[in-house]
């Protein structure tokens, strides 16, 4: 066992072989493939698959044993009884829910003369629910002094499909400017609310870059070129790096049900803590706490890559490659004790 | 004409045989003509080729017609303009078959190497592998694309042939031949996502919901080959004269063997030119794979067990998943595409060569 | 091994719908029999109810007896198949079996239906069938080339030597001629006449100089009006046919008044 | 064959043929066999539909991806898929009749042949790169022309634009000429048929009497051919109904009915929907993809066998 | 308003298949003009060549000379057009235009050069030309039915109205009896007796009695061997030709030795 400052010994990783399967959330799905390719260079035998079958989706195949592992951008609750089907799956013991992605969700914007947006909260509720249509619009004015903003009409992109994204991006708007967006959190987005619909997180980045006065939101990992704007937090407009949005989860409290090896958050998307970026993307990993019988194979490398995953060096990874947030220090190592604490018999 | 028609006018008058004709360099020219004109507007009021060409052809249409008109008359003009109108449709028909061409071939032929065809995409980020540091490709993706479809082959084209044979053969007017050729027609226009909603409810029902296998695929694919197959091979027996078979009931043979031996022989070529084309149909086809095979990032030789990640789904995963390397994999998509047209037309060629080669040398 | 064909009231259908009605005959063997009449008068569907052929059309009937050799061809229990092992047809239009050699389809009658063979056996019935179909010295040194690469009378003697390769009793040709140019046309009069002596010889022909070069005994067949079943108007020795017709629609048929 | 050189008469009843009886009996067994494949495997088509559809009738909210029932949830799609459909045959039907008379009546028999052969390469060209090729090529090629389009032609509805203009090529505009171009060689290929099957006899009728080939055209070709036609347009229909891939990847549409073809909202069509939404899917929203399926077979279904049906009804009166 | 055909040297070409060569004759205004000869030897592709239809087949092509009234049809600058509607045509089988009723297909012709017509003058124009045809009392109740309707010998009359409607000179026929009934057959016969006052006829058949009973003069097509052109053997006066050719293959091919 040892010292597990960075996940687990490399000497044991070394000899896993064969083959493990999970899958869940699509967010996590470019960080998932940079972290199953850097697995590699550690456990050169093991071969592991991330099916990036949705949320939803992971968990229900996590529950009917078909996944060995899950992710999922939003923790188990007993609304649908997801909770304790998922403690029988795991021979009765409680889930390990573990954070292991963290990536903040950028206001990408293509306005031409435009790179320094500050945005409001109330403003950005605003545009996306139709309610300010032009560039030029006081609510932007008020906070962007200096800058020309053209008297065009904005083309305002969002998901079209079922997206964890829109249910973040919502649930913050929700939190902060109930007054604006009055269409509470969802998942699949109001048409009611206008604007342009565009597949998948890809498809936004797309509309946004071949858009003219576009703007749009979608995990900053793939905003590639484009500006993003800052956000208004307190008094100051913070842009959305890694460590702001890492911040995040050191001003949430806990979620009810949270215990050791749960350790899930409600996010506050109304801090007022300097340096915090607010709209955040978290994405956890779900798995059981003890593998037994036919499962003891495959448990054994979900372990070795699980504690991959959320070793400093697996974080940093995710970060170079996949542009999600590292987990702060702090959090991490409850995280890998989390991980520590999966037997295998 | 109507003086011809005039009652008292019992002798007709020949009319002129000779006619004003346009000169046989008259179309050239007035093509030239409307280009350029249509070319210095355009250069000084800045259009971009897309505009030029189209004011072009709409001077050439009236002008050409107009002078067709003046100089030959009314219905040698509606002759001629019509003449124009059917063949631009073939220009225009041919826009998008260049385009395609040359955007697969432009941005596909850089990747294209031999380790796109020995690799798969295990362990690679970005361009290479991040362990080897070989390039990724696309081996995987050849692997499930061929297995997927000889095991939809293997099952579509017996089922195929042996329903047309009672088509042509046996059933010929009976009502039950007659609602299998029309349901095998209607099925041809089956949507090949609900073929794959087939495979996947009746493979789910019997696997659990997690089921997914290059073999889902198969049989969604085969769904989508066996009335292609059997249209195929209808026609072909059709076309096998009655006389061979009355020759071969004349020498005595039974009718299975005359199938066998006579006229199943004879349209040998059409049908493997069928069966080619309806593989060839079936190789490019992505929804229902997407739907019921998965994807993986490994090759995956076992159709019954596991992911399979085909030619298709390679393509459109790649562009659609986008983040860091969006690039490198849109790279890969446009040479993975271009590897899918050049299979698919080999086929399409193929297909008619096999007809070419097979077809029984007629007498005349 | 030549057959005699007794006909007695025959009625032969397509569907509902009656093509030929009544007909008495009673053809001898190793003799060349000719039919003659106008399009449509029912000759080929006739010819056709001779060795059941006429019955693979779907809804194809025949009522009456054709007695050959004592059987009944349509008694229950007998098989067509063996019916048109014993009774060879040869067709309007040539159709030698376009997959297969010269070789290969004088011998198709044996093989199709698997019987095995000495390659010697096989060589001696090619060949004979040939000889016996005045074509063996045209296509001895090409045996293995595709039958479609004759000319057009040359692929109507390979028919005859496919048919004659399996030894019938009786020959049926339907126009075998009317496809051909005259010198092929005159090749296979040659052969009819010398094929009659072994064989029960049964033509169809629209040309009736045809009829009275082959011939031994011809037949009219004619139509009341269209739309009416065909009918056998007249069946004599093709001499007296032709000179002193019995009939007066024969006499203005022969004398090309119709048709 | 080697006993009948004796002059024993030989033997007509069938005892001897039984093995052949057999043989026939056996193979056209199985060749039925095989026809009652097809039924079953149409038949299992709408079975298997139904049943893991049908329960997306009685679940609602969530599992509607938020609408309240499933009617409202595939009401627009269904009006996506009809839109995007008859928008490629408005397209398409022009030029497959000329192209198919360019193939049958215009080019040199020879030179026909060939260019035949160049629009059945437009077939061979997997739907999947269609959708790669109008996603990163056509659609931005064409957001100039919907530029123009609303600018000078916005009063027509189809134009408008929306509020904002045109701010993307991939809308149901760019759909539709994808699929066109995607339709085009079978609408083509079957016009091509029905027009070489025209009669010589009324062709050359009509050059006879001293017709111009259009007017030849025109009064033996096109009356001849118009069922055939229409249920060419009609298949074309029940391909671009059900086109999937190239939807997918070309069209950024939503859940929303609107007649304007170039607006920054699309509605989008119950295949691509399906295919965008199936592997995110999971308990009861699967159902409903199904259940969207579902309908899709039904209308393609419908609008094939019309097609078919005029198909073969011309065939009888032809 | 009948013209005289002369024609000089005209070859005939498939592509580059010669199909007929050296024909040299001359027609005679207002007479019927008979071709005769063994199938294939290019009666009807010379008789297209007549009024410009041969080369409507792809690749089809015609040298030398015809020349009526005063204008050779392939010099430069003659529309084909104009040609076909001086020299009208009627085919072996009838054509009428499936979709028209009887009235419509009349007229079909006159339509395509007036588009306007008053319904009068078209009413005499349908009944001139279908008395012309000798069809006017049988179908002058049921003009607007279709001409489909019709049976095969009405229709063929049908098809001469709809060739006569337009004034031609000469009307061109290609065995226009041989898929006619014996009635049918006569009713036509009588009517292109009629016909020759009025217009030049051309007209193939493969029936050598009609030939002699319709016609004033008689060409008689040969063909040397399969492959070969087919020539003009002998043209002369009907009467002659039949009771003493000049030829002795004409002789041959009228005694019914061949063909
Ligand atoms: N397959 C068939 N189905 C229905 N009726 C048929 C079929 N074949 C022929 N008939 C009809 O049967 C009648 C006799 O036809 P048959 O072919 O025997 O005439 P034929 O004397 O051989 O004429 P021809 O000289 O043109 O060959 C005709 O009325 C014909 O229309
Ligand atoms: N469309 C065509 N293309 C090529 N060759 C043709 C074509 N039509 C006819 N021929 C050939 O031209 C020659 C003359 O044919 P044509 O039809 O003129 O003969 P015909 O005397 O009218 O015969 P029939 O009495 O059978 O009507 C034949 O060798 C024929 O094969
Ligand atoms: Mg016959
Ligand atoms: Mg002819
Ligand atoms: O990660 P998503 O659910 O927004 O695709």
């Amino acid at each position: 066992e040892g010292d597990s400052g960075d996940g687990g010994d490399a000497a044991d990783l070394a000899n896993l072989s064969g083959e493990v399967a999970g899958g869940g959330a699509s967010s996590q799905e470019a960080a998932q493939l940079a972290w199953i390719a850097g697995f590699t260079t550690v456990a050169p035998e093991a071969t592991v698959t991330y099916d990036p079958v949705g949320s939803g989706g992971g968990r229900e195949s996590f529950i009917s044993g078909a996944f060995a592992f899950a992710g999922s951008d939003s923790y188990l609750t007993d609304e649908e009884g997801e909770l304790t089907s998922a403690t029988e799956r795991c021979g009765g013991e409680a889930p390990i829910q573990i954070p292991n992605y963290i990536s903040p969700i950028a206001i990408i914007h293509n306005v031409e003369g435009v790179d320094d947006l500050n945005l409001s909260p109330e403003a950005l509720a605003g545009i996306f629910a139709g309610k300010i249509t032009k560039w030029d619009d006081p609510a932007i004015a008020a906070t962007n002094e200096g800058v020309s903003l053209p008297s065009a009409a904005i083309d305002a992109v969002h998901r079209s499909d079922e997206s964890g994204t829109t249910e973040n991006f919502t649930d913050y708007l929700d939190a902060v400017a109930a007054t604006q967006w009055d269409a509470g959190v969802v998942e699949t987005w109001p048409e009611e609310y206008g604007g342009q619909g565009a597949q998948g997180t890809s498809g936004v980045v797309d509309a946004v870059t071949s858009g003219t006065n576009s703007i749009g939101y979608a995990d900053a990992s793939q905003a590639g070129d484009l500006a993003v704007a800052n956000i208004g937090v307190g008094e100051e407009f913070v842009a959305p790096t890694p460590d702001a949005a890492a911040k995040i989860l050191e001003v949430s409290p806990p979620a009810e049900g949270a215990s050791d090896t749960a350790l899930i958050f409600d996010l506050d998307h109304t801090t007022a803590e300097a340096g915090t970026y607010p709209i955040v993307l978290t994405s956890y990993l779900i798995a059981c706490q003890t593998y037994s019988g036919d499962e003891a194979a495959a448990g054994e490398l979900a372990k070795g890559y699980l504690s991959y995953i959320v070793s400093a060096e697996g974080q940093q990874f995710g970060a170079d490659e996949a542009g999600s947030a590292p987990l702060s220090d702090e959090l991490s190592s409850q995280v890998q004790d989390v991980v520590e604490g999966i037997t295998v018999e | 004409m109507t003086e011809l028609l005039e009652p008292e006018a019992p002798v007709r008058r020949p009319i002129p045989l000779q006619a004003p004709q346009l000169p046989r360099w008259a179309p050239p020219v007035a093509l030239f003509l409307s280009l350029a004109a249509a070319g210095l507007v355009g250069l000084l009021l800045g259009w971009g080729p897309a505009g030029i060409a189209v004011v072009a052809w709409v001077l050439f249409l009236v002008g050409f017609t107009g002078w067709a008109q003046a100089i030959e008359g009314r219905r040698k003009a509606v002759d001629r303009m019509f003449a124009t109108l059917i063949w631009s449709t073939f220009v225009i028909a041919m826009v998008p078959l260049v385009s395609v061409t040359w955007e697969v071939v432009s941005k596909g032929h850089g990747i294209i190497g031999a380790d796109f065809f020995a690799n798969d995409m295990r362990g690679v980020l970005g361009e290479t592998n991040i362990v080897t540091g070989e390039p990724g490709g696309i081996k995987h993706a050849l692997v499930g694309t061929l297995m997927i479809t000889l095991t939809a082959t293997a099952m579509a084209v017996p089922v195929g042939v042996m329903a047309a044979i009672y088509l042509v053969e046996y059933g010929k007017r009976t009502r039950f031949a007659r609602t299998i050729t029309f349901l095998v027609d209607v099925m041809t226009g089956i949507p090949s996502i609900v073929a794959g909603l087939f495979a996947f409810s009746l493979l789910t029902l019997i696997f659990g919901a997690a089921y997914r296998s290059g073999f889902g695929g198969s049989v969604a694919l085969a769904v989508i080959m066996v009335p292609i197959v059997v249209r195929a091979t209808e026609e072909m027996l059709k076309l096998v004269p009655d006389e061979l078979r009355e020759a071969s009931y004349a020498l005595g043979v039974p009718k299975w063997r005359t199938i066998v031996k006579v006229v199943l022989p004879t349209a040998f070529g059409g049908i493997a030119t069928g069966v080619t084309l309806a593989v060839a149909r079936v190789a490019g086809e992505t929804a229902p794979l997407l739907i019921i095979a998965g994807s993986t990032t490994v090759a995956n030789w076992n159709v019954f067990e596991g992911r399979m990640m085909t030619l298709p789904v390679f393509i459109y995963s790649s562009v659609t998943t986008g983040g860091k390397y969006a690039a490198e994999q849109e790279a890969r998509a446009w040479g993975a595409a271009l590897v899918l047209v050049v299979i698919v037309m080999s086929l399409n060629l193929l297909a008619r060569l096999l007809g070419k080669i097979f077809s029984p040398k007629t007498g005349r | 091994m030549a057959k005699s064909i007794d006909v007695s009231d025959v009625n032969i259908y397509y569907g509902d719908f009656l093509a030929v009605e009544g007909v008495n005959m009673s053809i001898r063997a190793r003799s060349v029999t000719a039919f003659i009449g106008p399009s449509g008068c029912g000759k080929s569907t006739f010819l056709r109810s001779l060795n059941r052929m006429h019955e693979v059309i779907p809804g194809a009937r025949v009522e009456g007896k054709i007695v050959v050799d004592a059987q009944d061809l349509y008694a229950p229990g007998v098989d067509p198949v063996a019916v048109r092992r014993q009774i060879g047809m040869v067709f309007q239009r040539p159709n030698p079996f376009p997959t297969m050699s010269i070789y290969d389809n004088v011998l198709a009658g044996n093989r199709l239906n698997s019987k095995k063979m000495k390659k010697s056996e096989a060589d001696d019935i090619v060949e004979k069938s040939l000889r016996g179909a005045n074509l063996w010295t045209e296509v001895k040194d090409r045996l293995g080339k595709p039958g479609m690469g004759l000319s057009g009378g040359q692929q109507q003697r390979l028919c005859i030597a496919r048919a004659i390769a399996v030894e019938p009793q009786v020959l049926l040709m339907d126009e075998p001629c009317s496809a051909l140019d005259p010198i092929s046309t005159s090749a296979i009069e040659d052969l009819i006449h010398e094929l009659k002596s072994e064989y029960t010889i049964v033509i169809v022909t629209h040309n009736m100089q045809q009829a009275a070069r082959v011939s031994d005994e011809t037949g009219f067949f004619n139509l009341k009006a269209t739309g009416e079943p065909g009918h056998l108007v007249e069946f004599n020795p093709t001499a007296k046919m032709f000179a002193n017709p019995d009939n007066a629609a024969t006499e203005a048929y022969i004398s090309g008044r119709f048709g | 064959m080697t006993d009948t050189t004796t002059d024993q008469p030989p033997r007509l009843d069938d005892s001897g043929s039984r093995a052949t009886r057999a043989g026939d009996s056996i193979f056209s067994g199985l060749a039925s066999a095989a026809g009652l494949t097809i039924l079953l495997a149409l038949a299992g088509v709408a079975l298997f539909l139904v049943i893991e559809g049908a329960p997306a009738f009685t679940a609602s909210g969530e599992s509607a991806y938020g609408k309240d029932n499933i009617v409202v949830y595939v009401w627009p799609l269904l009006y996506g898929t009809l839109l995007a459909a008859v928008l490629a045959m408005v397209i398409v039907t022009p030029l497959a009749v000329g192209l198919a008379l360019v193939i049958s009546h215009y080019a040199p028999r020879r030179v026909g042949t060939y260019l035949g052969y160049l629009i059945d390469l437009l077939a061979a060209v997997p739907s999947v790169v269609y959708g790669l090729w109008g996603r990163v090529v056509l659609a931005p090629a064409l957001l100039p022309l919907y530029l123009w389009l609303s600018d000078n032609l916005g009063w027509i509805p189809f134009f408008d634009g929306g509020e904002s203009g045109p701010t993307h090529g991939r809308t149901i505009f760019t759909a539709g000429i994808v699929l066109a171009v995607m339709a085009l060689p079978i609408v083509t290929a079957i016009c091509r048929e029905v027009f070489i099957q025209t009669p010589r006899i009324h062709e050359e009728a009509a050059l006879a009497l001293g017709a111009t080939k259009w007017e030849m055209i025109r009064m033996t070709v096109f009356p001849y051919a118009r069922s055939g036609v229409i249920s060419a347009v009609l298949l074309g229909l029940g391909r671009a109904l059900g086109e999937t891939m190239a939807v997918a990847m070309v069209l950024s549409g939503a859940g929303i009915i609107t007649i304007d073809l170039i607006g920054t909202q699309n509605p989008s069509t119950i295949a691509a929907n399906i295919a965008l939404n199936f592997g995110n899917a999971s308990g009861s929203k699967i159902n409903t993809l199904i259940f969207s399926g579902l309908v899709l077979f039904v209308v393609s279904f419908a609008v094939n066998f019309v097609g078919r049906w005029i198909a073969s009804r011309g065939e009888v009166k032809g």
